[in-house]
């Protein structure tokens, strides 16, 4: 088990080195930050001194072997933009993400596992299509569109939940609830799809021989062996979130680390993103690999 | 009529598939009181099965279809009871031990968790349930069971998994209990002490046990009854005693003839060139040791059979042989090379010649295959083997020479019965006619007529194609009657190895006496002889 | 005993096909859901030529006409979008494209996804490992950046946005199958096919991958819409499909302004794919148990009831 | 009466710099409400330069200007401000330390301030700088002390003072007790930062806030609270006339007049903005009444092609219109719309819509070699009130965002901003006929408005210069 993570951690360690030299890169080709900090009237020798300043007119090689320097040293560099660590920037934003993510992916796993489970129970009954259109509708529908009917219905006609930003607990329920639907939507359909061939097993059988109810027979006999690609799957979509709900960010005025990445990416504000893609990567390594541990949790026989 | 525990009248049950209904019961009635042992007994796919987990209400509701009859348990017709009421029925008042354990158990619990549960569901706290499942363990004999308690099933051998099952059953001290095979994976030691235990169990509570089986040792030791089936229809029923001395229908008067080991002892010819020689081979799991350095050799057209006890590393070495599991020693020289040490590509050639049938059919055959693409995949595989338009006509041939119609090549596993997907699982071994089969319980459960007709066949084979044969069985007359060489193990070690002459009539060990003496007699008046001796011994 | 010769009433097994359809004749949604996916199909294929024209024609004074009017040409019926144009044209143009990102999209990534999760989950751990950590790089590394600099180096074509989309979700499909082929290589019947010398591919291809298929099916067609919806946004923030080709997501983007005061310019482009992802849904639903011998009873029994 | 309110923005300030509050996003917020300029430019009405911190200014013989600072100033930090602070101020503007942009109104000019006494201060352009008070208005004063490298928290000598920003969240400035100047109505400014607008129009309307300076047309819908305002913002197709068949002026002239403006007012384009003859909005000195907008004829247009065809010039070449998505409201219709007028007199016509760091590549110079035919649909913003801060950029040889050369363009160019008064303006108006009329150098579209949501408890109008100050001493609580 300790080996297990040991090799995990060392193997992660370098893809997180690749991504970030990817990146490093690759987001370099995209263009001239100083073009776009800068306004359109600025002078060449403004755009010039600019690159300067920040080291953009070094060859990227150079660039890169500072960047490792200082990245070893603990030191993300500063933020083009706000003229702030650029790591500081990003972990404030992600504090919020995480929040957000972890929030609604529990309810979002909690609800959908039950709803799903059900819903094969009775595959084809009036519950199973219910819940299938209204899982199928979530998991298609525009967040946006969601976001925004909701203001206007909950914040604007009803006054019951603030429109938008962060202040209390109440400014939760609308961002949550968007981004609560969409996973739901996909979970739940995951989630039939896998018990209903968990129901039908002989295992299911013997308890039913056994006497035990329905509510233990699908939810600790048949759910468990349906579990793999399920917690996949919630994985996938906690992935998702971790990366930045950019929608709901960018309508409810949260300040994830979503937006923050798309203004950085569009800003080409390098250490930003790099800081971000660092941040946002380890926190999806670490939740991998607990799923992977998750596997091994749920099924004694993938246990090596 | 209302004084019968368990009444069966005129019960139908038939299954909707592609290609018709399938009436698996036909109008049978039976009945069983309190204390009594009732057993089935009939052909293979008979509707054994079914007809009882009609009792259980666990017949998938459609496909099946019950479609006459009641089941009345102390006169109140369990069919038409709403769930609610089923389920304090099912687990307290009746319960049932399934024929394919490893399919049965949850994979994903300790088996101590699924003995525990059906105590619990039952309203037992949990400290007790607890106390409980390790004197149920403790009771149907599995090793070290407070180990045992946090194992998974996949981590048990098919007779512990299966005496598992019988304690998972007899937690709640049913008042009828179904037994459906109970006995098909143990030794016969262990065969004789879970017999003993339900009758233990029949004395202390008055159970009542339906009891389905095609071992007539069985039926003679603990029935009082029988009902005898065969393809869906009640064709007898009578005491043991006078089903097994006077039998009417034919196909019961077939089915005591067919009883095994009644024939001749092989005389294994001079040992040559061996095709397999095994050397040391060692296994352990964690800290367990499966296999603790075994060492034989296999002739050309040679069987060999392994008996010992269950869990004493039959399947294993089966495994291991076929590189399914790793060994960690050993050497087993195929044809003077190292199937140890083989790569992939060369493994590939060997297989064609290296065959098993599994002790657990139902896993082992893709549940999304129909039966004509199961065994018609090994010539997939092997495509030199035959051309493809052939192929259609060999599966048919194949299918009948083990006991079972062309019709069935549409079908999928799970609209078989136990025993006939055993027969499958043997068709498909044979199709790739390789040089060595190693069967792992291969016959166990096949009711007497269909099982010598199969071991005809293989004997055939093993003439005609120089067949070897690795033989693990727990059914010393079935091993008498086809065996050359017999191999007893016991917790890992091979115990005793000799010509089945020699085992069978002069054993060595006190282990090989003690199995052969725990081995039953199909006739009820030898069996009672025997038993009373036995209670004499142990008083 | 005269019963004693048949113990079954075996008719003539009929052809795959035929029992194919009949089991979807069995089960209606599933039948709703392939005529609307066929329809949209055609649609996809003569859309262009048919209405390309209409659908392209603009009328500042039309704009944002209303819906249901019923009184003008049925390509109105949708009511106009910003610039006049018929909503119902639109979206029948559209649709070519928007299959064409999808499909093209879904099968992409689930093809590579699930080839890689098959070799990851059978082979050596140290293939697994490369395997599964390159899936945690593309999963950790954001679509949009991908997008941004995938686009901005190739340039923007339905071509790249569909490699784009399709290299973001490779890893749902190769975590998923791994997964499955974990515990399903433990099974019985894995080890009987290699006992008969079947090659990985073929335990793989054709033992494993039946198993996860149907799973994989349920997520390839609700990603079907996620990159319908994936591919608006990225049109919103310029690096998506752009006027004047059209997608049904950039419809929706563009309609985004309007939700307040026009519903219906996102209102049928959403639609439009809330439609295709439930019939897609209800098809591989419907594919699901049909494919599975021990589920497959649902819908014969059915069709057997209603004939 | 007077209290706090809240103000929602679309987009958050990254930086509080002050010699960065050039930028909309950081001047809409510290912008004279914590950190001033010495001068003011007065857009309510049409007082033109005003004093703020200097009191008055004049030229001295050499031409250099002299400002005659404010007494009793103090800085929130509690300094006094002085001249000394003014020069460390420009000075911090031009070191090469930081990338302060108000930098880039003095490309070209070498400004030297000379501090003669503690509240007097001149400032010395080479070449002559007629507008520099003008100028000065661009220039946020910071105290001394003040390093070089960008600060996070500003000082300045305002009516308020930052005490509370959480990134991402808010910003919050109080109003200072020891101003110098009158004391505001608004005791407490609170921004909140929302991207969408229709967010920000309901927070307005739930009283979440109380004032929103932009929202969407869409949902301009309440006269109590919405107000329309010309925004300053001149949306143009910028012309390459270096590639056939774009250098032609007939193809030129036939763009022009094959968009029909008119149609758009109203429709994609609210029904209050202008439709453009320059590319600076007509309160700037020297704007032209007398450049009328080019007729819709899409028979000249056509005519005209004709001509140009005759002539061998290439006019089928495809000619590639190259926006950028989300620049203003309904860009992209807009575009399709003028690509279906512009298609209709026979132009071909492709869209190309892309990110902004693309699209800045298209604007700026230096452009792509090989480049085919191209025009750049583009936004340009100038509030300042003088044509110098767009015509060299725009119509220069040197200009960076220049599609064509001509001297007499550059030469008016030259004299315009040399030149004072009437003159200027006459300069400027002569131009921007030039330009217009003769060059066709570029499809001037319209001069867009913005819309503003005002809670009805507040008294404010928004003016043309909201897009990138935002005074709340401007701002009266009812
Ligand atoms: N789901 C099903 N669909 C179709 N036929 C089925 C199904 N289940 C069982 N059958 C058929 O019903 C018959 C009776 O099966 P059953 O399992 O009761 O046999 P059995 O008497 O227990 O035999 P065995 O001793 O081999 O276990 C068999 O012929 C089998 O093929
Ligand atoms: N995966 C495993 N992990 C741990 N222990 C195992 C595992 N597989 C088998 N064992 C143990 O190895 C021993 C030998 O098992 P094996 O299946 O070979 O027995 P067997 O001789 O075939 O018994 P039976 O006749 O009951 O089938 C058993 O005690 C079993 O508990
Ligand atoms: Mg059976
Ligand atoms: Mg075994």
């Amino acid at each position: 088990m300790l080996k297990f993570v040991r090799k995990r951690a060392v193997a992660s360690l370098i893809s997180l080195v690749g991504l970030l030299v990817m990146v490093f890169f690759l987001s370099r080709l995209t263009g001239d930050p100083a073009a776009l900090f800068l306004p359109v009237e600025a002078s060449a020798e403004m755009k010039a001194q600019f690159r300067e300043l920040h080291g953009l007119n070094d060859p990227m090689l150079v660039q890169f072997g500072r960047y490792v320097g200082d990245v070893v040293t603990g030191d993300f560099g500063e933020s083009l933009r706000k003229a702030r660590p650029a790591l500081d920037v990003v972990l404030e934003a992600f504090t919020w993400t995480l929040w957000l993510a972890v929030i609604t992916m529990t309810l979002v796993a909690g609800a959908a596992i039950v709803v799903g489970s059900l819903a094969a129970f009775r595959a084809g009954g009036f519950f199973d299509r219910l819940s299938s259109l209204i899982s199928l509708v979530g998991a298609s529908v525009p967040d946006f569109w969601i976001a925004i009917v909701a203001i206007v219905v909950f914040s604007v006609n009803l006054a019951w939940l603030p429109t938008s930003g962060t202040g209390s607990l109440l400014h939760w329920i609308l961002p949550i609830s968007v981004l609560f639907i969409r996973p739901f939507g996909i979970i739940v359909q995951v989630v039939r799809g896998s018990m209903i061939g968990a129901l039908s097993s002989a295992y299911v059988k013997t308890a039913r021989a056994k006497g035990v109810k329905s509510g233990p027979i699908i939810f600790v006999h048949a759910l468990r062996n349906a579990m793999l690609p399920v917690i996949t799957v919630i994985g996938d979509q906690a992935a998702s979130l971790l990366n930045g709900a950019v929608i709901v960010e960018t309508i409810f005025g949260f300040p994830g680390v979503g937006k923050l990445m798309i203004d950085s990416i569009l800003q080409r504000d390098f250490n930003v993103v790099l800081a971000a893609i660092l941040v946002t990567a380890l926190a999806i390594f670490l939740m991998n690999l607990l799923i992977d541990l998750a596997y091994a949790l749920l099924d004694p026989r993938i246990r090596h | 009529m209302a004084d019968h525990l368990l009444e069966v009248r005129d019960l139908s049950v038939e299954f909707h598939t592609a290609v018709g209904v399938v009436k698996a019961v036909r109008n049978i009635s039976y009945h069983l009181d309190r204390g009594e042992t009732l057993a089935i007994l009939g052909e293979s796919g008979s509707g054994k099965s079914v007809s009882s987990s009609a009792i259980m209400n666990l017949i998938d509701m459609p496909p099946g279809r019950i479609s006459s009859g009641e089941i009345l348990l102390d006169g109140v017709d369990l069919l038409p009871m709403p769930a609610q009421e089923r389920r304090k029925v099912n687990g307290r008042r009746i319960a049932m031990i399934f024929q394919d354990p490893l399919s049965h158990l949850n994979p994903v619990y300790t088996v101590g968790w699924q003995i525990r549960e059906a105590l619990t569901t039952h309203g037992t706290d949990a400290a007790k349930a607890a106390s409980e499942a390790l004197r149920l363990l403790t009771r149907v004999g599995i090793p070290d069971p407070e180990r045992s308690l946090d194992k998974y099933p996949h981590e048990f051998s098919g007779g512990q998994r299966q005496r598992v099952m019988i304690a998972m059953a007899l937690a709640l001290r049913p008042d009828l209990l179904i037994a459906d095979e109970p006995t098909t994976a143990l030794d016969v030691t262990v065969q004789a002490e879970v017999l003993a235990l339900l009758e233990e169990l029949q004395r202390e509570t008055g159970m009542a046990v339906l009891i389905i089986t095609h071992d007539l040792g069985v039926v003679a030791e603990i029935a009082d009854r029988v009902v005898v089936m065969e393809k869906g229809v009640l064709v007898e029923a009578g005491t043991v005693r006078e089903v097994y001395k006077n039998p009417q229908h034919p196909y019961t008067k077939k089915l005591i003839a067919a009883a095994p080991g009644k024939g001749e002892m092989h005389v294994p010819a001079a040992r040559a060139e061996p095709v397999l020689s095994v050397r040391d081979v060692r296994k352990r799991y964690g800290s367990f040791e499966a296999l603790k350095g075994l060492s034989f050799d296999l002739m050309p057209g040679e069987t060999m059979a392994v008996v010992g006890e269950s869990g004493s590393g039959k399947s294993t070495l089966a495994r291991i042989l076929l590189r399914l599991d790793e060994p960690d020693s050993g050497s087993a020289l195929w044809k003077g090379r190292d199937l140890f040490t083989m790569s992939p590509t060369e493994l590939y050639k060997l297989r064609r010649d290296l065959q098993m049938v599994f002790q657990d059919p139902t896993q082992s055959l893709n549940p999304r295959m129909t039966v004509y693409q199961l065994i018609s995949e090994a010539w997939v595989i092997h495509s030199d083997i035959l051309p493809k338009a052939k192929w259609r006509e060999r599966v048919a041939d194949l299918l009948v020479q083990v006991g079972l119609g062309p019709e069935h090549m549409g079908r999928y596993p799970h609209q078989f019965s136990g025993g006939q997907r055993q027969r499958i699982a043997i068709a498909r071994a044979l199709a790739l006619e390789p040089q060595l089969i190693i069967c792992d319980e291969a016959v166990s459960a096949l009711d007497v007529s269909v099982q010598a007709q199969v071991i005809a066949l293989l004997d055939r084979l093993r003439k005609e194609m120089g067949i070897a044969f690795i033989f693990i069985a727990h059914d010393l007359p079935v091993v008498r009657d086809f065996a050359d060489h017999v191999m007893v193990m016991q917790k890992g070690n091979i115990v005793e190895l000799g010509t089945v002459r020699e085992v069978f009539d002069a054993p060595q060990q006190d282990y090989t006496r003690a199995l052969l003496a725990a081995g039953l007699d199909p006739d009820p008046d030898v069996q009672a002889a025997h038993r009373a001796a036995r209670l004499q011994r142990a008083s | 005993m005269t019963l004693q010769t048949a113990d079954t009433v075996v008719t003539e097994e009929p052809r795959f096909a035929t029992r194919m359809f009949r089991m979807l004749l069995a089960d209606k949604f599933a039948l709703c859901a392939a005529i609307f996916l066929l329809f949209v199909l055609i649609i996809a294929i003569i859309g262009p030529t048919w209405l390309g024209d209409l659908a392209t024609k603009q009328n500042l004074r039309g704009r944002n006409a209303v819906p249901f009017d019923w009184e003008r040409g049925w390509v109105w019926w949708m009511g106009a979008d910003a610039l006049g144009r018929p909503l119902l044209a639109r979206i029948i143009v559209a649709t070519q494209n928007t299959l064409m990102v999808a499909a093209g999209a879904v099968a992409l990534s689930a093809t590579v996804g699930t080839f890689l999760g098959l070799v990851a989950g059978f082979s050596s751990p140290r293939v697994n490992q490369i395997i599964m950590r390159l899936a945690d790089v593309i999963m950790s590394f954001p679509s949009l950046l991908i997008a941004v600099i995938v686009l901005y180096i190739l340039g923007s074509s339905i071509l790249n946005l569909m490699l784009v989309l399709a290299i973001t979700r490779i890893p749902v499909y190769l975590r998923t199958t791994r997964a499955e082929v974990l515990e399903i290589r433990e099974r019985m019947f894995v080890q009987a096919a290699r006992v008969m010398g079947a090659s990985s591919k073929r335990i793989l291809f054709r033992h494993i991958l039946p198993v996860v298929l149907p799973t994989l099916t349920t997520l390839a067609t609700l990603d079907f819409a996620y990159v319908m919806l994936a591919e608006s946004a990225l049109s919103f923030l310029g690096i998506g499909i752009q006027p004047p080709e059209i997608t049904w997501g950039l419809m929706i983007s563009q309609g985004r302004q309007y939700l307040t005061n026009a519903w219906w310019l996102s209102f049928w482009p959403g639609l439009a794919i809330i439609l295709t992802t439930m019939s897609l849904n209800l098809l591989s639903n419907w594919l699901r148990i049909a494919l599975d011998p021990v589920q497959r009873w649902r819908l014969e029994m059915k069709g057997r009831k209603n004939g | 009466g007077s209290g706090p309110i809240k103000i929602v923005l679309a987009e958050e300030a990254d930086l509080l710099e002050p010699c960065m509050a050039t930028r909309s996003n950081i001047g809409r917020v510290i912008m004279q409400n914590v950190s001033e300029t010495l001068t003011e430019l007065d857009v309510r009405s049409d007082k033109g330069v005003m004093p703020r911190l200097a009191e008055k200014w004049e030229q001295n013989e050499d031409s250099s200007w002299r400002f005659h600072l404010r007494k009793g100033v103090k800085f929130s930090d509690g300094t006094t401000f002085d001249a000394k602070d003014v020069k460390h101020s420009f000075d911090r503007i031009m070191s090469d330390k930081n990338t302060c942009e108000s930098r880039r109104y003095f490309g070209g000019i070498t400004v030297t301030p000379t501090v003669v006494d503690d509240y007097t201060i001149d400032f010395k352009a080479d070449p002559v700088q007629p507008i520099l008070p003008l100028l000065m208005s661009l220039v946020t004063i910071v105290p001394e002390e003040t390093p070089l490298e960008f600060v996070r928290e500003p000082v300045g000598t305002g009516p308020y003072k930052l005490t509370n920003w959480t990134p991402g969240q808010q910003i919050v400035l109080t109003s200072r007790d020891d101003y110098w100047g009158a004391k505001p109505e608004v005791t407490e400014a609170t921004y909140l930062f929302r991207a969408d607008p229709s967010v920000r129009a309901a927070m307005v309307q739930t009283g979440e806030a109380d004032l929103s300076p932009s929202i969407s047309q869409l949902d301009a819908t309440n006269p109590a609270t919405d107000f329309s305002y010309l925004d300053s913002e001149t949306v143009y197709l910028r012309i390459d006339h270096n590639i056939e068949p774009l250098n032609d002026v007939r193809v030129r002239r036939a763009l022009n007049v094959a968009i029909d403006r008119q149609a758009f007012l109203g429709t994609l384009v609210p029904e209050s903005a202008l439709l453009a003859t320059a590319i600076v909005p007509p309160p700037t000195l020297g704007w032209n009444p007398d450049v009328k907008v080019f007729p819709y004829d899409p028979e000249g247009a056509k005519k005209l092609l004709e001509e140009a065809k005759a002539d061998g010039v290439k006019v089928d070449t495809p000619i590639t219109i190259i926006a950028r998505s989300a620049n203003f409201p309904n860009v992209t219709e807009i575009m399709e719309a003028i690509q279906a007028q512009l298609e209709e007199v026979g132009f071909k016509v492709e869209l190309k819509f892309v990110e902004v760091a693309e699209h800045e590549q298209y604007y700026s110079k230096p452009f792509k070699q090989g480049r085919g035919p191209q025009i750049v649909a583009a936004m340009h913003d100038n509030s300042k009130g003088d044509p110098s801060f767009s015509m060299f950029f725009k119509y220069a040889t040197e200009g960076t965002q220049s599609g064509f050369s001509d001297p007499k363009v550059d030469d008016l160019i030259k004299r315009a901003s040399a030149a004072v008064g009437d003159e200027r303006a006459k300069l400027w108006s002569e131009l921007i006929a030039y330009v217009h009329d003769d060059v066709v150098a570029d499809v001037l579209l319209f001069h867009m408005v913005g819309f503003s949501r005002v809670s009805e408890r507040l008294e404010f109008k928004p003016t043309m210069a909201t897009n990138g100050t935002l005074q709340l001493s401007e701002i009266k609580i009812k």
